[in-house]
């Protein structure tokens, strides 16, 4: 029993973060307009590296890993707020290799296919391997090919085109585009049923590791902040109701990255209690992150409200995060209906 | 103890919301720029002309002259005709213009009070530095004497709406020498004097407007006349200008909530069925709210009897404290209602806008942090 | 418009409050057994005051004010944790006097008829004017003729050998005498019906004063303590976490009193919206009770956990108060249920 | 990263689980009195004579010898197996026991440890004094060096279950005019020494029974060679005793409470029917907690991964602190969940005396004030 990294997954880490660091500091989105990014050009450089196809195995191309890697990029992901159309390419390349289609899992860890990813608006949503249909917002699908979809029943791959009325809004998180679409009864390209594999799990997971790294992050920064911002001559940081803050952050954290770490070697064992631990994760990871991402904006009095700040960035994402398959409401229902786990 | 308002605070109520119901304006008031100047400056007008800005003000300089009773209400019909917040004019009514009333001399009261009342001056804060937030006294912008001039050189920062401002309530050294708190001025500034540049600052409700400015003060010069209340004596006059804000500004924000609660409770009940509600964690929550609203309110009262029985006290900092933790629990449970939704921010629905304004709302009040030293050591009398 | 007790009501006040120091010190309880309490030796004397018929009229031997003075003194019984009997007695003369029963009422101002408290144990409670049936608590009932029942239908009182098996259990505030009872279904010895009087409204808001007094009382033992201990070479108060403490008990406490103060005149003007206001004000001053008692304890330190402080004697009594018609949960969801009020 | 145990850990955790299970005393062990020392004894010694006490502790004091693995799993088995914790143990097997291990010679070490283990001897702590509650350090009780015996003089208070021990940790200041750290020492008293008298405490969960014990220490003697550590180095021994409470002793309150949990939702869905818990606020709060509770467990993992790293590090205490902050949680909802019966404190059942009981408890284990600021400073760096 060892919840820490091993050296090649450390190896994993140190690279992609050094790459991260490199490709995708946080500032890039300074110099970006008014909505949207430019990540999309992150994903042929960590495809051929192998980051996106970790869990994916090597006859389709992937790396043979499982989820307890990809939880560990998701959270470096996380801390860059890297755009969350990587969710369609890690879960759509999971899709096309179940699927059996080699052709389309190579070209998405490529990073040549782009694939948006679609959250239901409202209940209740038609979800099968014949058909699925409902009212979605699509994030990142401006250029996207196909739409990752999923819930509990299953996950679908369908071709962009078949959603309609799509309508650009103004998104809360405006380094994402967003769009409000309805899905007619479409047939999906590809289908994998809940039953064959968990991926909704899986995507909650990976969701929650992205939360763990905005948690982290904020943590960071409000900390960093704290030590070295003086106010009545000494670091603001030595005043107890900063300091306890930045306590509950560190205590939020590390809860949140131990019970993402833990529930992802679940997942990767298929164990009973994996959407038992996987949804712990979430609500632990999305609370947290939701809740630091605040606090540091607090920590940063006036300046941590300004655009030029990044901690309204990740507040904003944290937002995201929380609706991804299924909200902090949502997630808390569906576990307390789950039975005790044995272990 | 008596619920009851007088005869004539009956009538001035009456008389208020006819009014309102008649001549708040049409259409959405614009969040940013020009356009919400514009608005903002014309309602103010609108009240002004028909003779109801400056309710608690001294009738010579064109208020009312009327009790806080008579803000109460006001405020109360205000909140219930759902009239519009008109920020912009928010400084020189609870802070700029309060504090020239009361320490202001004769001159400066008739020059500068009437606009701020007519919303033909709009006024705007010059206190924290970059390096004095909640430090304040560690401001370290200068003045120098020069003959019957006061020349000033160093920065203000997080002054909102400065660009859209024509003065500006500004708090220097002018004293370098005497202990922190002893040599510092309050100055009335005009925004449109020579050596003064501005940085327009964008905030995270709206990443490519301007809502802060920061100052560049370069050798620009004011009259010495516009030292308000005496050189040197800046420190005890911006305290009790912090302290109008503490006091009845708070009433209007207490006010807003309750109705921005009640509206929630109709947004939540739509959503998830009034039937479903009673025991869910989201009714739970907004039920809380429901209480903790109607408790603002009674303490809104209770500040409001304490004062007319001629003993405002330190206590009306427990309502402002209050009204800060609804706004807390509002925002959190904002998003929560509206669900999928939330990860818009469209432009004609404010619940997105208004949960992101939230963060500065506490920031800017002081935070919630000075809030409780000030509560402990001033209301209970705890040591520093 | 004015919350501030008037001179008449400020006299009432210091009567109460000097003979209540004098013969109820809070130290009684620590002379006492293991269970149980001696405050019916002040139910002559309160009574000879008028403090128990302040809001009876004359006619029946009250003093003929209103549910302002009640709430006045129902604060000052919280302060000093009176035994919840005293509820039986004010709230009984009510009924007496409404139901016409002039000797009945006289007897319960004299403070020679002791009146237990009813508090249901479960839904469904049958309540009506031919007959009231349930499980039920009943509060310092031992020596009791009558027993006080109510809900929102309607307010009784009971002859206390109406209820069946009776059986003392050990209560969780050992001052109180506790029993579980059954009573079938039972003809009140007198019903008002809630469409003739809001006796369970005016209930809610005594037990709501009763609250703000345990409130009051526990934020300023908190606080003198946090002045006078030591810690570090200063006083505890002037560590921001515990001013900070302070200061919270302090906010509650305010909004309570505030609160229960603005509904009294409702209730007292028998508005429309006094469910909504009594009801605001149970919960308000009920939670503020709760957290300020447990803050108390909690600065107090371990001493504050110990018997022979008295800390603990409020935080069990403001569990009384919870739970009296209806604690904050069935608080919570009838406020809810009702529309918003029209001032 | 891996979630396997070693055959050898599942074949220890097969093992205890047969053990517990035909093992474990019948019947609810008494809260109060020589009845719980007698059970608590009896069953420390059943664990002892069959060879499961002192998992961590050295073999050639009684212990094991084993790694963090197994006492994890040891834990882990002893909770799900219902066996009751005795608390009267505690003290001496996860304070003094663990300092003496680490810091005895080799006398006090034969001498004292296995007692501890076989149940024999029952230790007490005694830091806190009247005047230094969580500023230990000012501590005054004296202790002069007479010969080869120390005399000690003064008061120790908040020693639970001082009336049922045998042995105490003792904190005595033997140089008064050292700094304050440097003049404390850390002693092993004899609770049979005379010069030494109880003053019994009563405590709220049951104010007719002592707790606490006070202790008058008045010229009581003891032998010089029980001072451990070394004269005037008891502070840095008494910091490294509190760390091993901070450290394993929390696995088993985070798997305790994590078994709470789902007793309360076992209870809960029973009192208001499962269908209508899903979004009920008591619902809400119990799926939290128990995503709080997994995440605990989570943490405990990483905690002993930590430490097998050999880097077990200031983190733990995150761990503890969340254990905490759980336990508040608890305690709230609790008493919400049982609903009238919560004004009843019977003595066959246990949840009214826990709500009560965990208000000691967080007191006792250090405030979370002072968690707070050991987690600002030590974990994150923040200056003092």
């Amino acid at each position: 029993m060892n919840l820490l990294p091993d050296s090649q997954q450390q190896q994993i880490l140190d690279t992609l973060s050094g790459l991260l660091r490199e490709k995708a500091p946080i500032d890039r989105f300074r110099e970006h307009g008014e909505v949207g990014n430019e990540d999309d050009r992150l994903w042929p450089i960590l495809g051929d590296l192998g980051f996106l196809g970790l869990g994916i195995s090597d006859s389709f191309g992937g790396v043979g890993l499982s989820a307890a890697e990809e939880v560990l990029v998701y959270r470096e992901f996380g801390n860059q707020l890297l755009s969350v159309g990587v969710f369609g390419l890690t879960l759509g390349a999971r899709i096309a290799a179940l699927g059996g289609d080699d052709t389309m899992c190579r070209q998405i860890l490529s990073g040549s296919l782009i694939i948006g990813v679609a959250s239901s608006l409202h209940t209740p949503v038609q979800m099968s391997e014949t058909a699925c249909a409902g009212a979605f917002h699509l994030f990142e699908a401006s250029k996207a090919d196909l739409i990752l979809l999923m819930n509990e029943q299953g996950a679908a791959l369908i071709t962009a085109d078949q959603f309609v009325e799509r309508k650009s809004v103004k998104p809360m998180d405006a380094i994402l585009t967003l769009e409000r679409s309805q899905l007619p009864a479409s047939r999906p390209a590809l289908w994998i049923d809940a039953s064959d594999d968990a991926l909704h799990t899986r995507a909650i997971l990976l969701a929650s590791a992205y939360a763990t790294g905005i948690a982290a992050t904020t943590q960071s920064m409000a900390v960093e902040y704290a030590k070295i911002r003086e106010q009545f001559g000494k670091p603001i940081g030595s005043f107890q109701a900063v300091k306890h803050l930045c306590a509950e952050m560190a205590i939020r954290s590390e809860a949140a990255q131990s019970q993402c770490l833990f529930s992802a070697l679940v997942v990767a064992e298929d164990r009973d209690d994996k959407d038992f631990q996987a949804i712990s994760s979430k609500i632990t990871s999305v609370d947290a992150a939701l809740q630091n991402a605040a606090s540091n904006i607090q920590i940063h009095g006036a300046f941590g409200f300004t655009a030029e700040a990044n901690a309204h960035h990740f507040l904003k994402r944290a937002h995201v995060m929380d609706q991804l398959w299924g909200d902090l409401r949502h997630q808390r229902a569906r576990l307390l209906s789950l039975p005790t786990p044995a272990t | 103890m008596d619920l009851h308002f007088s005869a004539e605070d009956q009538q001035f109520r009456e008389m208020a919301r006819d009014w309102l119901r008649d001549n708040i304006p049409a259409g959405r008031r614009p969040h940013h720029g020009e356009e919400m100047r514009t608005f903002d400056t014309a309602w103010q007008k609108t009240q002004f002309d028909a003779g109801w800005a400056g309710i608690s003000w001294p009738t010579e300089y064109g208020g009312l002259g009327l009790d806080l009773t008579r803000q109460l209400i006001w405020y109360e019909e205000y909140a219930r005709a759902g009239a519009p917040d008109n920020h912009l004019c928010f400084v020189g009514l609870n802070h700029a213009g309060p504090t020239i009333v009361s320490h202001g001399d004769e001159h400066q009261k008739r020059k500068y009070l009437k606009p701020v009342l007519s919303g033909e001056s709009i006024w705007c804060q010059g206190f924290s530095e970059p390096n004095s937030g909640s430090d304040l006294a560690s401001l370290s912008t200068r003045a120098e004497i020069d003959g019957d001039e006061l020349v000033i050189t160093g920065s203000k920062i997080w002054t909102s709406h400065g660009h859209l401002s024509d003065m500006q309530e500004l708090l220097v050294r002018t004293d370098p020498d005497a202990p922190k708190h002893k040599g510092i001025s309050w100055v009335i500034f005009d925004m449109k004097v020579a050596g003064l540049e501005l940085r327009p600052i964008n905030i995270m409700t709206a990443p490519n407007l301007p809502h802060f400015v920061q100052c560049f003060y370069d050798e620009a010069r004011i009259p010495l006349a516009n030292v308000v209340g005496g050189l040197n004596n800046g420190w005890k006059i911006a305290m009790s200008t912090l302290g109008f804000e503490r006091g009845t500004a708070q009433i209007k924000d207490q006010i807003r909530y309750a109705h921005l609660v009640e509206e929630m409770i109709t947004r939540a009940k739509k959503r998830f069925g009034s039937e479903n509600l009673h025991t869910d964690e989201i009714g739970s929550r907004l039920a809380q709210l429901r209480a903790d609203m109607a408790a603002a309110r009674a303490m809104t009262y209770m500040t409001v009897s304490r004062a007319k029985a001629g003993n405002p006290g330190a206590e009306s900092s427990l309502m402002r404290a209050m009204v800060g933790q609804v706004q807390q629990k509002v925002r959190r449970l904002a998003l929560d209602i509206i669900g999928p939704e939330a990860l818009e921010n469209p432009d004609e629905d404010d619940w997105v806008y208004f949960y992101l304004r939230t963060f500065s709302t506490t920031i800017a009040a002081g935070t919630s942090q000075i809030q409780r030293n000030i509560i402990g050591e001033r209301v209970l009398g705890l040591p520093k």
